[in-house]
């Protein structure tokens, strides 16, 4: 299982040298690998139908509590099927549908990437395995949707989808991080069994939304949905495979596997049945008003999705067995009419409704398969979709509390897909062909190959339903459900009400196909205020809002003032300081010793008035002079508290810094005044507190004082251990020479520096 | 600048201040000095030959460009730290022989000693380079 | 005596001095440099080796016992702070010998950079306070030069921020080692950890503390302090640029873990949940920062402030998952924040340019470059299961469990936004301009179709770095038990005290 | 005498960066200079002030007589006077570097790198 997951890795890797190597047959080459999955998870179908679960555990990061485990049952291996069996034909598909895409490679190599990271999100046990592969769905869709990169449309509606999944996804990895807390382990298969105590838990509130809305916008529900059509700047086979079939899915996949754990209760139901319900209707709605193919089927899509997410918001058995009949019923048809819309473009030039007709002659394969499952989309026929929609109603109008609420919502969400089905099957085909369709024809192989197979298995797993879909609906209803209830899938459940319900949305639906061109001049007029107030509008304000945030904050705060900069640090420091020695500092007497002398007393005016003018000279030399002063009278404290050594270097060197000022600024003219009067007062009051701090700290510290040993040991040893007695020089040539070391290797990076600052100037040559 | 006070006073105080750093250097051991004040005062007697003589005049008188001896003094110092380990102990371990020259009675050599002749080194580089670099600018 | 931990002092002192004495010999100082590099990145892998086998490491240099003398230590986390140094400072020498101009080669580049890994892993090493404030200084006054290194009108602007802001933080750091000496007559960490941890005066201690928090603060651009990083990281030539990003803020956060997890924990709930909230008020600013950005260097660099954010999340969490997590993030976000400096200036090699949307078309030219910029810029963002995932999920974890919602919902929203503005690069800079003219317009100043010179050795440090990055990702396990143990060992110091300063008597 | 060099200090510091919040570049330059400068006496003064001998031990004797000053604390300084000129002779540069490139003396002419 392991192997399987990872292979479709590896291959990705390998996939632009296999296409170099196999030129037009690279993807038949590449649908072997799905096709070869499809086969394992099919043979395995008798044991995990029978109720058994596979459970495959490696060690990963079990410091992050991350392992890589694998679970596989009922639910997993329906998604495994769907992705690997409709995976083989959308390879096939895309090597035709991109003959001569010189990134042909990279294209197979990010769908090769999805469907590893989709098996590992539906198969993964360890939940934060699940969010890695979630997270690697939504960037190879990022990268899939934005495949024709030079389109500015693509590349915003790639990064629309990668930002709304992103959110979900952020939202999901709290979600079962708090989950893993609160059930005390990170394994889905041992969640399951904790449904209980995570349910009683004060967390489950959160945990709840938080999950439910990585599932929301992963399954484009409303108010997440408008990514969906977006997406479907994404070439053909993507919008089949990973915005139809498999991707979007993964929501619902989330939704299910989490039933036992989070649902159940009054938030659940209500929350998920809703959404699902309001989502189904919007799909349905939205979709009428496009005439691109491929919108209005990824509203369909949204519709479907809205349908299953209501399903699983019921949580009874019925609704979780017609939850995953209409799953499968949906791959197929919905897939069979991506590539059926691809493969008109690619006969025909166009998909909108408008421009399209008459079409069955020329390209009769694609007609047959199209409108097969258009029949499908509509819920009629022998299809699986109609067992599917027949489940769905009885699911419905069983369930007495939400029956008053949701029946007729059931209803009406049936009637539109009838028109949307009644649009996308009979527009582009019946009729007569306008003149502009003369050089139309008939798709390659490898593209009708795919919506053929597609429709048909719906209609074959529709008359037979006992050989696939009964032990797969029955073994993943039963992990949603956690008990093993036979489904009973059949076509003809004789007369009752959800037959009843089924010939009034069929009727509902044709009307309203009948009325499609009036419906959508009137809407037209009348949905304006969806651009203006749409959730895809709030998400362009909250693009716009985040620049403004990020470029006023950035203004604000990186103004390019370097006194600013400075002041934000000094207010920081001095509101620290001064909270510590207010609020944290207990407060001793002071002591003052040694006492001030008379001198002492004069060195200190000395050094302040000499601050003094230099704060305040308007002369530059008349400021340098007031420092050479203050370095001046620093040299006379050391020299009065027995630092010879310091007083000397310390005049030494501020002799030199006043040199170096002089020949550096001699010839600048006086200062400018250039702040005024209130930037003054500001900084002086800054910078007042800052030396208050200060004087404060320094009168702390020596009360708090005490003895250095580490001088004591410095004059013991100085004499006998190191042979010197200036015991300052012996400390720094010896006891901590380390430092003059560093000193000095400071002292001569500054002479480069200083050096090359001078010498080495774009305007001057490169002589040395 | 180039008076001829200035001129003079340079000539005589050259080798004075040089005299005396070097003194400063190899008594700041045990006395108040040291290898950073003697380079110091070094770079003054040169700085002040600078401005009295023209700065090519000076540095053809000290003929090494300032910036080798950083990578001289640098190295003396890291030397003198090495020879500890090299010896088997923790750099900059000090390394010491006592010699009794006739006459002076008993000197103490160490590394230590050694490390602030690297100090010295670095200093008047240093120093010398920033202060020609300038002088050359303006 | 640890010959490893001395080389990993030594080496770059020597080659910094050998350059030195090569002064004006570029070729020699390149083979030095590059010699130098290696050996050093060496000295640091066996530190670390012998580091995670043997114990922490200690050197009382001039074999003077501590706490009298300067000790040179290394535990884990000082070790795997040297070796991520050694890294970088090897693939940014062999990256700068195709990127850097002759010009500034023959004005000391080598012997500069030299100096800078001399004084970064001074710092990692060292074991006292003072000696600390040394190697800052060191890193600080190399990283000056190099800055200024070629003269540029930006280069000397920037620098006038940089410099002043960084002396600022000096004088608050050594304002903070005064106080400390006053109070406790010692400067050696070890016994400074014991004199605090009895002390009589508590609040000033906590006082002191927000001292050193203000000053690393600063040097680890922390919110409200990171000014001088985006006003000064673009303008120096792109290996400058480079190893700036990947070493001189996290020796800032090296530094402030070190002294808050050895020296100040005397009032955590005040101090570390101060730091907690300068995290992500640090990850917010700074991603919004980028998020205004329209050129690749200026949006790397406000990320850095951002990225610092997670790593001293961590240190406020002040768990072993939470210190865990920060020394993997640090380790990861060096790795990935030099090698993104490194592909911008791959990119402005090809293109001439910083300005994302004259950049246009690398997608379709430079496939491999593609790749190679979305390892580093998807593992920065925290895209799984490249290495910013392990990094961040630690550390989301240890906030979860210590039940600090604010911070953990931030750290993951500022991931969403990291990956917004790193896909505002890959889609101004790789996927668009594919028809446009702009990607058929070569550099200016280069013929049409030759590859400019030296770019196999920019590419080479770039793709060993992608490598690793994919590795730690993949294989995080052996590097997250080495930063838990390092976690563990930082938050209980006996066994660091002991090592310096013998078992108590 | 504690009191009077904490009053000394804390104007020190004050003023030191009084002048570092100016606009005129070359008063930010001084200023940083009294900043190193006012540290440095802080350092000495935190470490307890001796009006006594300087740390030299005498001919003959083996140790110095006490009291005397705290020799590791002007050993601190001294490198951090040392450090502090490099540091400031770099900076002296770059600010006249600084002033020939814009032209003028005004730190708001100098905000072309940010944003």
């Amino acid at each position: 299982m392991t192997v399987a997951v990872l292979s479709g890795f590896v291959l990705a890797l390998a996939a632009p040298w296999l296409v170099r190597a196999t030129g037009r047959a690279a993807g038949w080459v590449t649908a072997l690998l799905p096709l070869a999955l499809t086969v394992y998870f099919g043979s395995l179908l008798g044991q995990i139908g029978a109720g058994d679960a596979l459970n495959v555990t490696h060690s990963w990061i079990p410091a992050l509590g991350m392992q890589f485990s694998l679970y596989l049952d009922g639910l997993g291996l329906l998604f495994a099927l769907l992705i690997c069996g409709i995976g083989t034909l959308i390879f096939i598909y895309s090597g035709g549908y991109l003959p001569n895409d010189p990134h042909l490679g990279r294209f197979l190599s990010m769908l090769l990437l999805f469907m590893g990271a989709m098996l590992g999100l539906v198969l993964a046990d360890n939940v934060i395995v699940l969010f890695v592969f979630w997270e690697l769905t939504s960037i190879s869709s990022y990268f899939l949707i934005g495949f024709q990169h030079s389109r500015p449309e693509a590349r915003a509606a790639a990064l629309q989808a990668l930002l709304v999944t992103g959110v979900g996804g952020v939202a999901l990895l709290l979600g079962v991080l708090l989950l893993g807390q609160v059930g005390g382990s990170l394994e889905l298969s041992t969640l399951l069994g904790r449904g209980n105590e995570i349910r009683a838990h004060p967390l489950y509130l959160p945990i709840l939304v938080l999950v439910l809305l990585g599932a929301f916008t992963k399954s484009a529900q409303v108010p997440f949905h408008f990514w969906l059509p977006a997406a479907m700047e994404a070439p053909t086979p993507v919008s089949a495979y990973l915005h139809s079939a498999t991707m979007v899915k993964a929501g619902v996949y989330l939704l299910a596997r989490m039933s036992p754990i989070l649902g159940g209760t009054d938030p659940w139901v209500a929350l998920v049945t809703t959404v699902g319900a309001v989502t189904m209707l919007a799909g349905g709605t939205l979709a009428l008003l496009r005439t691109d193919l491929k919108q209005i089927l990824a509203y369909t899509t949204v519709a479907a999705l809205g349908t299953l997410t209501m399903l699983l918001g019921m949580g009874t058995a019925d609704a979780a067995r017609a939850c995953m009949t209409f799953l499968l019923a949906h791959a197929f048809y919905k897939g069979a009419l991506f590539l059926g819309a691809g493969s008109l473009e690619h006969g025909a030039g166009s998909r909108d409704v408008d421009h399209l007709g008459g079409l069955w002659r020329t390209m009769p394969l694609t007609t047959a398969a199209a409108g097969l499952a258009a029949l499908a989309l509509a819920g009629f026929g022998p299809v699986l979709s109609f067992i599917g929609k027949e489940l769905l109603l009885e699911a419905v109008l069983a369930q007495s509390p939400t029956r008053a609420l949701l029946a007729p919502a059931v209803l009406a969400g049936s009637a539109l897909s009838v028109a949307a089905a009644a649009i996308v099957g009979l527009r582009p085909f019946a009729g007569t062909r306008p003149d502009e369709l003369s050089d139309a024809q008939e798709a390659p192989a490898s593209l009708w190959l795919g919506p053929v197979v597609l429709a048909a298995g719906g209609v074959v797993l529709g008359l037979r339903p006992e050989i696939l879909a009964e032990p797969i609906v029955t073994a993943s209803a039963a992990s949603v459900l956690t008990r093993r209830e036979v489904a009973d899938l059949a076509l003809w459940h004789g007369p009752n009400p959800a037959l009843a319900f089924s010939g009034a949305s069929l009727v509902l639906g044709l009307l309203v196909y009948r009325a499609w061109p009036t419906i959508r001049r009137s809407a037209a007029a009348r949905t304006w205020w969806l651009s203006w107030g749409g959730p895809s509008r709030w998400y362009e304000l909250g693009l716009q809002a985040l620049s403004w945030l990020a470029e006023s904050q950035t203004r604000l705060l990186q103004s390019g003032y370097l006194r600013l900069y400075l002041i934000m640090i000094l207010i920081t420091a001095n509101g620290l300081a001064a909270y510590a020695l207010l609020a944290r500092v207990r407060w001793q007497p002071i002591v003052l010793q040694p006492a001030v002398q008379l001198h002492d007393a004069f060195i200190g005016a000395l050094i302040l008035l000499g601050a003094l003018a230099a704060a305040g000279s308007a002369s530059r030399l008349g400021a340098v002079a007031a420092l050479g002063v203050v370095g001046a009278g620093i040299s006379l404290v050391y020299i009065s508290f027995g630092a010879p050594d310091l007083a000397m270097t310390q005049f030494l060197v501020e002799a030199f810094t006043v040199i170096l000022l002089v020949l550096a600024f001699y010839h600048l003219p006086r200062f400018a005044r250039l702040s005024g009067r209130t930037a003054r007062l500001r900084d002086v009051v800054i910078a007042g507190v800052s030396g208050t701090l200060v004087a404060a700290l320094v009168l702390l510290t020596t009360t708090a004082r005490r003895d250095s040993r580490i001088a004591e040991y410095f004059a013991e040893h100085s004499v006998a251990a190191a042979h010197g007695r200036n015991i300052v020089n012996v400390i720094l040539v010896d006891f901590r020479s380390l430092d003059t070391l560093g000193e000095i290797t400071v002292l001569a990076t500054a002479a480069i520096g200083v050096y090359v600052l001078l010498r080495l100037r774009p305007e001057k040559g490169s002589t040395p | 600048m180039r008076s001829l006070i200035l001129r003079t006073a340079a000539r005589l105080l050259l080798p004075l201040l040089l005299l005396f750093s070097v003194f400063l250097l190899i008594r700041g051991h045990n006395e108040p000095g040291g290898g950073f004040a003697a380079g110091l005062v070094a770079s003054a007697a040169f700085a002040l030959h600078a401005f009295a003589e023209g700065l090519p005049q000076t540095r053809r008188m000290i003929r090494v460009d300032p910036i080798s001896l950083l990578g001289a003094g640098l190295l003396v110092t890291a030397a003198g730290g090495v020879a500890g380990v090299l010896a088997g102990q923790p750099f900059l371990t000090g390394q010491w022989v006592s010699l009794a020259p006739v006459g002076l009675g008993h000197v103490d050599i160490g590394t230590p000693v050694v490390f602030d002749v690297g100090v010295y080194l670095v200093v008047v580089g240093a120093v010398l380079t920033i202060i020609f670099t300038i002088m050359e600018e303006a | 005596m640890n010959l490893f931990l001395l080389g990993t002092l030594l080496v770059p002192l020597l080659t910094g001095i050998a350059c030195l004495l090569a002064w004006r010999r570029r070729t020699t100082q390149r083979g030095l440099g590059l010699a130098g590099a290696t050996a050093h990145f060496g000295a640091t892998l066996g530190l670390l080796w012998t580091v995670a086998s043997d114990g922490i490491q200690t050197a009382q240099i001039g074999a003077w016992p501590a706490p009298f003398g300067i000790t040179i230590v290394a535990d884990l986390f000082s070790a795997i702070m040297a070796v991520v140094a050694g890294m970088m400072g090897l693939a940014v020498t062999v990256y700068s010998l195709g990127s850097m101009d002759a010009r500034r080669e023959e004005y000391g580049y080598y012997p500069l950079f030299h100096v800078l890994l001399l004084g970064v892993s001074g710092a990692f090493l060292a074991g006292d306070i003072f000696n600390l404030y040394v190697w800052f200084e060191v890193m600080l006054i190399a990283s000056f030069a190099l800055l200024v290194l070629g003269g540029e009108r930006a280069q000397i602007e920037g620098a006038i921020k940089y410099v002043t802001l960084n002396l600022i933080s000096s004088a608050f750091f050594l304002t903070a080692v005064g106080i400390l000496y006053g109070m406790t007559g010692t400067l050696n960490m070890a016994d400074l950890a014991r004199a605090l941890s009895r002390t009589a005066a508590p609040g000033l201690v906590t006082t002191v503390g927000l001292l050193f928090l203000v000053a690393f603060g600063i040097k680890a651009a922390t919110f409200p302090l990171f000014f001088w990083l985006p006003a000064s990281y673009h303008t120096p030539p792109v290996a400058t640029s480079a190893i700036f990003a990947g070493l001189l803020t996290k020796v800032g956060v090296y530094a402030l873990i070190r002294v808050f997890t050895l020296l100040f924990v005397q009032d955590p709930g005040f101090i570390h949940t101060l730091i907690l909230v300068i995290a992500g008020l640090t990850m917010a600013t700074g991603v919004l920062g980028a998020v205004a950005q329209n050129e690749f260097r200026r949006i790397l660099a406000f990320h850095i402030v951002s990225q610092i954010g997670y790593m001293i999340m961590g240190l406020g969490l002040f768990t072993p998952l939470g210190l865990a997590g920060s020394i993997f993030y640090i380790t990861h976000h060096i790795i990935v924040k030099t090698n993104l400096f490194l592909i911008s200036g791959i990119a402005y090699r090809l293109r001439g340019t910083y300005v994302l949307k004259d950049l246009g078309g690398l997608y379709r030219t430079q496939p491999a470059l593609a790749l190679l910029f979305l390892v580093p810029a998807f593992s920065l963002a925290g895209v799984p299961p490249l290495s910013g995932f392990a990094a961040k999920l630690s550390l989301v974890q240890a906030g979860l469990a210590g039940q600090q919602y604010a911070v953990v919902a931030t750290a993951l929203a500022v991931g969403l936004l990291t990956l917004f503005s790193m896909t505002k690069i890959w889609a101004e800079a790789f996927w668009k301009g594919d028809t446009g003219e702009s990607a058929a317009t070569p550099r200016p100043g280069s013929a049409a179709g030759v590859r400019p010179r030296g770019l196999t050795s920019m590419f080479m440090p770039v793709v060993v770095l992608a490598a690793v990055t994919v590795a730690i990702g993949l294989a995080a396990q052996p590097l997250f038990t080495l930063t838990w143990r390092a976690a563990e060992q930082l938050l209980d110091p006996t066994a660091y005290i002991n090592a310096v300063l013998g078992s108590p008597r | 005498m504690p009191l009077l060099l904490a009053v000394v200090i804390g104007g020190l510091y004050a003023t030191a960066l009084y002048l570092i919040l100016r606009r005129s570049i070359v008063k930010l330059l001084i200023g940083l200079a009294l900043l190193t400068n006012a540290a440095n006496l802080l350092i000495f003064t935190s470490a307890g002030l001796t009006r006594a001998t300087a740390p030299i031990v005498p001919l003959g004797s083996d140790r110095p007589p006490a009291p005397f000053a705290d020799p590791l604390a002007q050993a601190m300084i001294l490198t951090a006077i040392v450090i502090g000129f490099g540091v400031l002779a770099f900076m002296v540069v770059l600010v006249h570097r600084a002033v020939q490139a814009v032209g003028t003396d005004d730190l708001d002419d100098l905000k072309a790198t940010d944003t």
